[in-house]
């Protein structure tokens, strides 16, 4: 039993590693903020997920077992919702300078 | 195990600062806190079991709510300036 | 190890903030070297540090620089003259001081003159004299309380001078004016709204957590206030500065930072009264013990009145008074 | 053993980064982000002081018997707090400056200066 355990925490916690990681190349390699935000956000549900499951396995106490399954219900609250709000704010400046763009571009060619 | 799941949170951490400190935009350096941040969340957890006392997770818990604060605070006061930046281009 | 490797980080990204212009991205890259400062915090095994770091580092002072620069401007005029005098001036003073290091106590040795003298009597004597298993609260509330009380005097301080710098009389118009802006920017934001309404109760109890358990694990009442204050920021930065003035008064806060310090001062001189040294909490009861126990609990009471409430009052006058500006540059175009 | 004075030379390299932040650089809030750079060596260099190898963190527990110093931790936790109060002041300081010269940036402000006399 406690052997299992500790070999499926290892696991967890390689997932969770491997998952980081393919998230942090992402964050450095991807072309424009929205791929960027893809990447991020499967570092930010998935793997912490699987870390914290990970540490949850490995450990036996039950307080820490509670504290550590608190911060994955905060974090699965939280960075969806953090995630929802940088992309809204992007977005709608995005757009705001689209239509900027495209009143300069109407109003030079009306002058001309 | 624990210490490779550390080592490699540590990579990424370097790899958001990388981004932080290239931009270009507002929204790339605060979406490379966000990711900063919890990071920083697991880092901790992972070091209380690589240091044998896990009881500490409390400072893990503040962390996950006080990155939300920032992120929050950084997109409320920042609208200030897109506002002007679109008025001084309508100008 | 890791701490080998976070210190050369932080050293990095110290680097980087020199050479930033932005000060947007400046106040970014604070964020992530307290983030990065708190890890090592943890490193080094001082969990408390490492809590306290992490309610101010990230979340407070970020804020706080974010609202300045709005109201400063946000890019830095290149340095004009050639800063060598500055680098020689840095160069020389930086040589001295690693010049001195090198008479220093190899680090973690436990034979360090650090060692030697009080720590010993606080992690051996302290359960018998105090009764509380943290020993950092224990040191912070009842062996140096009286320095404590001073740092506490220091806040409340610089919670007045802040007052005194930015606060600004309030006509109703122009809060009626800047609460229509402020709805009409934030109306949108329901998932936000829905999310955060969930998640400030959870905080406030957190932040109670914090300060009653401060004496078993990492806590107490500076880490508490500071917790408890940015559940109400974010309260403010959702729903806008008036609706926040009407569920937050404004006096009474002001009155409670007073009160804190007014507690935790109280405590003193009711055990001076009681024929013991100035806060010596023995004198608070028949049991020594029993009378540490309640000595501390009502002195971090008195700590995180004070710090949540200065933090509220320096956070409303800093956004008070970027509304108003922002209202007068609005009325300017 | 040269590792063992690295935590405060990184620490000095720290201090002086924050240093030539604050004498090199002209803009107000930019000189209080290098003494904030400069406070947190500090508390750097108190933390890294109070680490005993083998040691734990200074809450009491069953079959713990090396503890770290828990003094430099009272010392910093104070600080840090009180450290952000100070700068909150600062920070209110370079907001009434700009309302009155309309500027952070020391050299404008200087000019404005002699102007006035």
């Amino acid at each position: 039993m406690d052997t299992i355990l500790q070999v499926s925490s290892a696991l967890f916690l390689l997932i969770g590693s491997f998952l980081c990681l393919s998230g942090g190349v992402g964050i450095l390699r991807f072309p424009d903020f929205y791929t960027r935000m893809h990447a991020v956000g499967v570092t930010e549900t998935l793997a912490t997920t699987m870390i914290l499951i990970g540490l949850i396995l490995h450990n036996p106490s039950f307080m820490v077992d509670l504290k550590l399954l608190i911060i994955l219900l905060m974090t699965l609250f939280i960075s969806p919702t953090a995630s929802h709000a940088l992309a809204n704010a992007a977005i709608h400046e995005d757009m705001a300078k689209q239509t900027n763009s495209k009143l300069n571009s109407e109003a030079t060619s009306s002058k001309s | 195990m624990l210490i490779a799941a550390t080592l490699a949170i540590l990579v990424v951490m370097i790899m958001a600062t990388i981004r932080a400190v290239k931009g270009p935009t507002l929204y790339d350096r605060v979406l490379a806190v966000n990711m900063f941040g919890t990071k920083t969340v697991l880092l901790i957890s992972l070091l209380g079991f690589v240091m044998g006392r896990p009881e500490f997770l409390d400072i893990a818990i503040v962390y996950a709510l006080i990155n939300f604060v920032s992120v929050i605070g950084v997109l409320r006061y920042s609208d200030y300036f897109t506002l002007k930046h679109n008025e001084q281009q309508k100008k | 190890m890791i701490d080998i490797v976070l210190l050369a980080f932080l050293v990095g990204v110290a680097v980087a903030i020199v050479y930033m212009k932005d000060l947007l991205a400046v106040v970014m890259l604070t964020g992530i070297y307290s983030l990065l400062s708190a890890s090592f915090f943890v490193a080094m095994d001082s969990v408390d540090v490492a809590f306290t770091e992490a309610a101010v580092g990230a979340g407070i002072s970020t804020l706080l620089m974010l609202v300045a620069i709005t109201m400063t401007g946000r890019s830095e005029h290149p340095e004009r003259h050639k800063p060598l005098l500055a680098l020689a001036v840095v160069i020389v003073t930086g040589s001295l001081l690693i010049y001195g290091t090198l008479d220093m106590p190899y680090f973690g040795s436990a034979e360090a003159p650090i060692h030697q003298h009080v720590a010993p009597r606080y992690i051996n004597d302290s359960m018998q004299e105090i009764g509380v298993p943290n020993i950092v609260t224990s040191v912070l509330a009842s062996y140096r309380a009286f320095d404590t009380f001073g740092e506490v005097v220091v806040i409340f301080t610089a919670g007045i001078g802040v007052l005194a710098l930015l606060s600004v009389v309030r006509r109703t118009e122009d809060s009626s004016k800047i609460e229509s802006f402020n709805t009409s920017m934030h109306e949108q934001h329901l998932i936000l709204r829905v999310v955060i309404k969930m998640l400030i109760p959870f905080i406030l109890l957190f932040a109670f957590y914090v300060q009653f358990h401060g004496d078993f694990g990492p806590g107490g009442g500076f880490q508490a206030g500071v917790i408890f204050a940015s559940a109400i920021f974010l309260y403010a930065m959702l729903f806008g500065m008036n609706t926040t003035r009407r569920v937050i008064n404004q006096s009474v806060i002001k009155f409670l930072a007073a009160f804190g310090v007014l507690l935790y001062g109280s405590v003193g001189v009711v055990s001076l009264l009681n024929g013991k040294n100035f806060f010596d909490y023995s004198a608070l009861s028949s049991d020594p013990v029993a009378g540490q126990h309640l000595g501390i609990l009502l002195i971090e009471l008195g700590v995180g009145l004070t710090v949540a409430s200065v933090m509220v009052i320096i956070f409303f006058n800093f956004v008070g008074r970027r509304d108003i500006s922002q209202m007068k540059e609005k009325k300017d175009i | 053993m040269l590792m063992g004075l690295y935590n405060y030379w990184v620490v000095v390299v720290l201090m002086m980064i924050g240093f030539y932040i604050v004498i090199a650089h002209g803009n107000l809030i930019k000189k209080i982000v290098g003494l904030t750079i400069f406070q947190t060596s500090v508390f750097i260099f108190y933390i890294s002081m109070s680490k005993v190898d083998g040691g734990t963190a200074p809450i009491l527990a069953d079959g713990i018997n090396q503890y770290s110093n828990p003094l430099p931790h009272v010392l910093i936790l104070t600080a840090i707090v009180v450290g952000i109060a100070t700068t909150a002041v600062g920070l209110a300081l370079a907001v009434r400056i700009k309302e009155a010269y309309g500027s952070i940036e020391e050299d404008e402000i200087q000019k404005m200066d002699n102007l006035d006399c």
